[in-house]
């Protein structure tokens, strides 16, 4: 009885302790084939060390690890087909770039025609057809990433590792790379594991994202998931930009009502789903930026529904940046709210004038705070 | 100002030099051990500067001289030469006068030769009783010079008579080589200083050794059963003198410091510390008392008769003696 | 401009100090050490220009003979400080914890302050035959009667090694010490065994570091003079005595300038041969360390 | 970790001979020292029972290190070529560092490597050469013009000169390794905050390069103090600390006072070697 | 006569040369007091060598730099009143925070009583009021930038330059530093000329900007002039996102017409302010993202104005970035063009699907081809 599993890499349990801190607490999670997953998280929050425990490089304390349907937890690093792109690269200087490639195949044993054949093949895949006889050092930074990732993937892993390859790319390449690493995805269809603390890159990439918090998962979903219906405050306030407010709730049906913020404002929410959030309870209000309006005061042109929250205040300032231009806010308690606004340079909004902030119940993500936070 | 004396290990004891810096309070003495090779050739480098007073041993002075010109004539009315031994004295002036001048005057004499723990090897009593299978592994010797003369005079040559002859004194040399080189399985290891010799013997590593006296009475002081042994072929007796390195500049105080140890009473304590015999008359009467009871262990008045004083050695001996010594160390055996 | 020639000015002021040590401190007495050796003594001080030095060296069995046995003794030296030292700079580098390492270095460091005479002298008191370790294996039952361990060329190079096994240790720590461990982690990553690891990956990287290291302990060895002198046995000569010999007890600086230059040129050779079989410079090994 | 996979008893058994190797390093010293305390004439088993004469005896035959002036005047030579040593190596160090990091000549890279070379020369060599240069120089003067030049003679000057010699590539690298990592626009930002070059020199760069002068000069006061090799062929009537002590055991016979001048040696350049290395640790090193 | 100087620095045909190398080329500008004026440009184009200048470690091959109306060219470094913030801030590690500060100072013979009040009253201006005791080591990475913009601010420059001084920081930290920069310009009302390659940071915080490109300035201008008016091409690519293709005109009246892109697609513009564009040249034409909008193929609902220009492709991926997001689109000749969309994950645009492109002719950016380009 064969049975082809579903899932490339099943983690249950997985739990890891350095002496008396636990780094990586009860993680259980299941990737299917061909996706690309990222976990997302500070730094800190114990990413590196997941992954390595997947590619075998530190035992866990706890729970199991199975690829592609079997426990690898009895198998030592180099016998695990699952390979791993490190955050430096980690590609040998001693050898030029055909052998960095070949390294793997040789402790295969593979012969050297297949060899041979093989490198060429994914060196094409990865559009470097030449450098195959350059020395590492005479390769740019985006040619080292590709190379990093061919050297894995001419060993046909099931499952490829990465830990935060980009960190040590400079802005421009990065957003670049961004684009590339998901077409290689397409390309090599396998099954990605992508570590890191970008949001922007978890987002941009990946099929799903674990948001990884102080050892554990959060939450795990599609970037539009998380980004739009999070389930706890850590997430709202990790994935995206957003404005902030404490509060307690004056009035609630369970999924939506009043909370009177700190600094005194009522303000409208609806609770985020699952969640129900009862009177009295102090509260953490979450409103991204693009959701709020900023319109002039007593503008008649500008449609406000009913239910809208309201608040006036002063341009403070004004941010642009093209097409994600924000403008600061000073409310009338003295904070600062950012709110998406477009700048044409005709007819823009100026610092000191007067304007009305308005977002719908339904942006504004309500979560109840926890003891610790 | 300061005397800077280039001399042998123990030949300025502490307790004599503190003696004579009290009495003569504005002299401060320096003092650098050496031997006779390490005499020379730092005095050659230097040119004769750098030191006062030199204590080379007698045949060391004319050939070195005529070769490098590292020291100047002695003033002979400055020392007491009253106080020394006649037959040393004349003895020394015949070897190193050059061109009717005077390069030195006897110190002290000594021997070298054989000493062996008579507890356990009681018949020792010739240079080639090292060699002898019974102490096979118990013995030691110098790899320099001396051993290559007492080993030429146990085989019945007379080496001192062969400088004359330099192409006879390889042969010699030669035929000395095979021998020792044959006696080396029987060698525990050739000693470098007084040092490593003591340690060996007193521990009881080797029975017999190659030796000069003075270790010889050092040692008899710790153990009565080791005792100097004159080969019966004869000790070979060395005289260290006093000689004036070329650009010494505290003539004066090498005079002083010369008179002041061949005082009695400073013969003395120079000897509890040398273990050899001062060149002043009535030099055996000032001996230390353990010093004396272990030369009068050491030799009998025939011993004495029977000495062989090193002779000058000419130029070029020390290059043949060189390597000799250096096939002997290089063979291999043992 | 003025601005110029200030700054000209600093470069020669600069450079003179470097000129007057190389040139006056190393340079011209090797050129001076070279004319002097091929001086020939004829009679005393009479000399006459030629190889005269040179050939005695050839024709003298005994004088090549010990050139080429402090040669081998020392690339013996050199090979078993290597291996002894290259597991301890790589506990060291990689295996220790960040705070034991720098204490562990320090260790390593201690008897690399200490002269070689008290090194040498140390010895001598553990291994004689009455010496520690002797009485230590008598007294537990373990040897019946006490044994020399002095006086043979196994002490010579353990004195050796252990003089100069530190200057093998603080290059491999510090280039080791610059690896990523991502480095080897990869290598087992991509499927390599303990032992591919080893070969393709830790040694090739840390080759500058064990170059750099055998160049230093090869030359501290075949230059060192006391340990062999005090540890060695009735055949062990070494190439430094001879010099020492020649120009100290036979007072020929001829043939010692001679034999010291010979020794350095053969030493230079044996260092060449070793950079071009490892494929290194003398400048990225030697002067990164 | 290459090893925390791997199964224990490997790991032990490497600890194991880690632990050797340092027993291994530690043993000759801890004998020669430990015999400092011996209350024998010879530094030799069998153990004769505790003392601290060898150190501090004021009489003959026990005559204690502190109460030896040759001994003390040995250390004292050593110390004064020691300090010398460092601070000429320590400076002509420091400007070969600007000459190699900051100048720009040609053959800029064969130079730096004869730079290096001192170091692998052997120290006989070294010492032979300079003797015959020095030497032979002062015979011709003085053959030819009668002049005498002294200093160009066996002595401290020599011994100077020749420790000097490949000392100076120690601290060179040394120094140079440290200026390597000066940001050169921290002497920028001083100028463009008004300061004048010399000003410059002396609150920035010469205090970046500070804990590497000092470590450079205890390494190099520290490799004097025990050099041999270099120092037999130069030594004149001053002779420095080791080479007392090799007379001492080579030509009069050693007791136990060498060890205990071994025991004093080795805390004292143990300690020196922890300050230098507490100095290179400066915070500044970021 | 005085005159009051209206610039407080002006470059005046400024060039330099390394040896053939013309790194800056015939420079000119002049900054008005007290404003934050940025230099924007590519790795290499120059920036640092123009500032260098300005500060006096590098002569001028030609041209003369003028400070409050006073030529420099002669003034050693440490005599000009022009302070600079280095790239890596080059803070004296030697020295704590007090000490850094008063270097200056100390320099200028200032006695102790003044540097003391001096430093604190710089100290409390940027909000750091406890810090002087402190050693380097021991400050976060947004704290050392404000002491390296105190320690030159106590000096009260004419003009201070910051060389890339975000460079070295992560990238949260970087987007806190913006703003904050900002506002201690406005603290000091001092001049700022704030070098940078990453066009948000001058984009955000500048009054002015100065493009500059292989050693000259392409354009100089308020942020919203470069973003929505680019004078060149090169400024229109690099300032801000945007598609790009190239084309021949196929009709003009001088201000606007209609070009054939190589793709064979026809499409209209209007030229950028200016310019006059004739008929039969090569120009490149640059739509931002932002201004297309992607609708769905026949889509009843979307209002399509006359003039518009549309074009029809397919979903390539989707390229979620919350508020940032992108669609790929793969046009009918095979090039991919990237359009701003929402997406919310209900309803979103999903890969396969076909779709129409629409932007109107005013945001196609129009350029003739120069030589070179
Ligand atoms: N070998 C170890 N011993 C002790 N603690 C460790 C060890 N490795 C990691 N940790 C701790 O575990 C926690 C998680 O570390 P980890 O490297 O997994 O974080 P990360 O999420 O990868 O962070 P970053 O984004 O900075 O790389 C950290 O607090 C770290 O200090
Ligand atoms: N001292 C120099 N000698 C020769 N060329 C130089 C020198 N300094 C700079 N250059 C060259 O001048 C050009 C401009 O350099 P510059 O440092 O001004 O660029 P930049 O715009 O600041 O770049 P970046 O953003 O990377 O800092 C570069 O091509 C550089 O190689
Ligand atoms: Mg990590
Ligand atoms: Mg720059």
């Amino acid at each position: 009885m064969t049975i082809t599993p579903a899932y490339d890499l099943e983690c249950i349990d997985i739990a890891k302790s350095f002496g008396d801190f636990r780094a990586v607490k009860d993680v259980s999670f299941t990737i299917p084939s061909g996706s690309f997953f990222s976990i997302l998280g500070p730094s800190g929050c114990g990413k590196t060390t997941l992954m390595r425990m997947i590619a075998g490089f530190e035992t866990p304390s706890g729970g199991d690890i199975k690829i592609k349907g079997a426990s690898v937890l009895g198998t030592p690093p180099n016998k695990r087909n699952v390979k791993m792109v490190f955050q430096h690269l980690a590609l040998f200087p001693m050898m030029n770039v055909y052998e960095n490639i070949a390294y793997g195949l040789r402790c295969k044993g593979v012969s050297n025609d297949e060899i041979k054949l093989k490198v060429q093949d994914v060196l094409e895949r990865i559009a470097l057809p030449d450098v195959g006889h350059r020395e590492i050092h005479q390769l740019s930074g985006g040619q080292k990433q590709r190379i990093a990732i061919a050297r894995c993937m001419v060993l046909d892993p099931d499952v490829l590792l990465l830990d935060e390859p980009l960190g040590a790319l400079d802005l421009k390449l990065r957003e670049a790379m961004k684009i590339e690493l998901k077409l290689l995805q397409h390309q090599f269809n396998t099954t990605f594991i992508y570590i890191t603390h970008d949001q922007s890159e978890a987002l941009v990439m990946s099929d799903h994202v674990a948001i990884m918090n102080e050892g554990r998962f959060e939450q795990i979903g599609t970037p539009q998931e998380l980004y739009h219906r999070p389930n706890t405050s850590f997430v709202a306030s990790f994935v995206g930009d957003s404005n902030r407010w404490s509060g307690k709730v004056a009035d609630s049906d369970g999924t939506g009502g009043k909370v009177r913020t700190e600094q005194g404002l009522d303000m409208a929410f609806s609770a985020a789903a699952g969640q129900t959030i009862s009177t009295g309870s102090e509260v953490d209000i979450f409103v991204r930026p693009e959701f709020i309006r900023t319109i002039r005061e007593n503008d008649p042109a500008a449609a406000i529904s009913d239910g809208d929250n309201r608040m006036s205040g002063i341009v403070d300032s004004l941010l642009f940046n093209g097409a994600n231009s924000r403008v600061l806010v000073r409310g009338w308690s003295g904070e600062l709210i950012e709110a998406d606004v477009i700048l044409t340079g005709t007819d823009d909004l100026a610092p000191g004038e007067k304007v009305d902030l308005v977002w719908s119940p339904a942006q504004a993500m309500c979560f109840e705070k926890t003891g610790a936070a | 100002e300061t005397l800077r004396l280039l001399t042998w290990g123990s030949y300025a004891p502490e307790e004599l030099v503190q003696k004579f810096e009290e009495e003569y309070p504005d002299i401060d003495v320096e003092v650098t051990f050496s031997n006779n090779e390490e005499m020379i050739a730092k005095l050659r480098a230097t040119g004769g500067a750098g030191f006062d007073l030199a204590q080379p041993s007698h045949d060391r002075i004319h050939a070195a001289q005529l070769e490098y010109d590292i020291y100047k004539p002695m003033d002979l009315s400055k020392i007491d030469t009253d106080v020394m031994s006649p037959s040393l004295l004349e003895g020394v002036k015949a070897n190193t006068t050059i061109d009717g001048e005077v390069y030195a005057v006897p110190h002290q004499w000594g021997t070298s030769g054989l000493m062996a723990d008579k507890s356990v090897a009681p018949d020792f009593a010739g240079w080639d009783d090292l060699c002898d299978p019974q102490y096979k592994g118990k013995t030691s010797m110098r790899l320099k010079r001396t051993i290559l003369l007492g080993t030429a005079f146990a085989m019945g040559e007379d080496p001192f008579a062969a400088y004359a002859d330099l192409d006879k004194y390889q042969e010699i040399l030669d035929k000395v080589a095979d021998k020792l080189i044959e006696c080396k399985a029987n060698i525990k290891a050739y000693w470098k200083g007084g040092d490593d010799l003591s340690a060996m013997m007193l521990s009881g590593e080797i029975v017999a050794s190659e030796t000069w006296d003075s270790t010889a009475y050092k040692l008899f002081n710790q153990n009565e059963n080791i005792v100097f042994v004159p080969p019966k072929t004869g000790a070979l007796a060395w005289i260290d003198t006093f000689a004036l390195p070329r650009k010494a500049k505290a003539d004066d105080a090498a005079y002083k410091w010369i008179n002041f140890v061949l005082r009695p009473e400073n013969v003395t304590i120079m000897s509890a510390s040398t273990g050899a015999i001062a060149s002043v008359k009535g030099a055996k009467d000032l001996l230390p008392d353990d010093k004396k009871a272990a030369v009068n262990a050491a030799f009998t008045d025939a011993d004495i008769d029977n000495l062989k004083f090193f002779a000058n050695i000419p130029p070029g001996v020390e290059d043949m003696e060189g390597k000799t010594l250096e096939k002997i160390k290089a063979a291999t055996g043992g | 401009m003025q601005q110029k020639d200030i700054k000209r000015l600093t470069l020669y002021l600069l450079f003179a100090p470097f000129v007057l040590w190389i040139f006056l401190l190393i340079l011209l007495p090797h050129i001076g050490m070279v004319i002097l050796s091929l001086r020939e003594k004829i009679a005393p001080r009479v000399y006459e220009f030629g190889l005269g030095n040179y050939i005695d060296f050839i024709n003298e069995p005994i004088y090549w003979n010990t050139l080429l046995r402090t040669g081998s003794m020392s690339l013996l030296v050199t090979a078993l400080a290597l291996i002894i030292g290259f597991p301890i700079a790589y506990y060291i580098a990689k295996i220790a914890g960040n705070r034991s390492r720098g204490g562990l270095f320090l260790l390593c460091l201690i008897p690399l302050w200490v002269s070689d005479l008290i090194r040498a002298f140390g010895w001598i008191l553990l291994l004689r035959e009455t010496g520690v370790i002797s009485t230590f294996l008598l007294s537990y039952g373990i040897i019946e009667t006490p044994i020399e361990f002095l006086y043979n060329d196994a002490a010579v190079v353990v004195g050796l090694v252990y003089t100069v096994i530190l200057f093998m240790i603080v290059p491999l720590v510090s280039t080791l010490d610059g690896m990523d461990n991502s480095m080897i982690e990869a290598g087992y990553n991509l499927g390599g065994n303990s032992f591919t690891v080893m070969r393709r990956i830790i040694i090739p990287y840390a080759m500058p570091g064990i170059v750099s290291g055998c160049i230093v302990v090869f030359m501290l060895t075949a230059g060192s003079y006391l340990t062999p002198i005090l540890l060695g046995g009735k055949n062990s000569s070494w190439f430094t005595e001879q010099i020492y010999d020649q120009f100290i007890t036979r007072f020929n600086w001829e043939s010692g300038a001679a034999f010291g230059f010979l020794l350095l040129a053969f030493t230079s050779i044996v260092i060449w041969l070793g950079l071009k079989l490892s494929g290194q410079t003398l400048a990225n090994t030697v002067a990164k360390s | 970790m290459l090893i925390s996979r791997k199964p224990s008893p490997f790991l032990w058994a490497y600890r194991a001979y880690v632990l050797a190797f340092f027993i291994f390093l530690a043993a000759p010293l801890v004998a020669a020292g430990t015999f400092a305390f011996n209350d024998s004439l010879f530094p030799a088993l069998p153990w004769q029972g505790f003392t601290l004469d060898w150190f501090f005896n004021d009489t003959e035959p026990k005559l204690g290190m502190f109460h030896d002036r040759r001994l003390l005047r040995g250390l004292y030579y050593s110390f004064v070529i020691a300090g010398f040593v460092a601070a000429l190596s320590v400076f002509v160090g420091t400007t070969n560092a600007f000459l190699f990091v900051r100048g720009d000549f040609p053959a800029k890279n064969a130079l730096y490597i004869l730079m290096i070379v001192p170091l692998v020369i052997p120290g006989v060599i070294l010492g032979i050469s300079i003797l015959v240069l020095a030497s032979d120089t002062a015979n011709y003067l003085e053959r030819t013009i009668d002049l005498e030049l002294e200093f160009l003679r066996p002595g401290i000057f020599l011994v100077v000169l020749g420790q000097f010699s490949f000392v100076t590539t120690i601290t060179s690298l040394v120094i140079t390794a440290r200026l390597k990592k000066f940001d050169a626009s921290m002497e920028e930002a001083a100028l463009n905050l008004g300061a004048t070059r010399a000003r410059v020199l002396r609150t920035i760069t010469l205090p970046f390069l500070r804990p590497a002068m000092i470590a450079a000069g205890i390494v190099a006061f520290l490799v004097s103090f025990e050099n041999f090799n270099t120092t037999l062929f130069l030594v004149g009537s001053e002779a420095p600390l080791t080479i007392t002590m090799y007379d001492r055991m080579a030509k009069v016979g050693s007791t136990p006072v060498l060890n205990a001048v071994s025991f004093f040696l080795i805390i004292g350049s143990g300690a020196l070697a922890l300050i230098s290395i507490l100095v290179q640790r400066d915070k500044t090193d970021r």
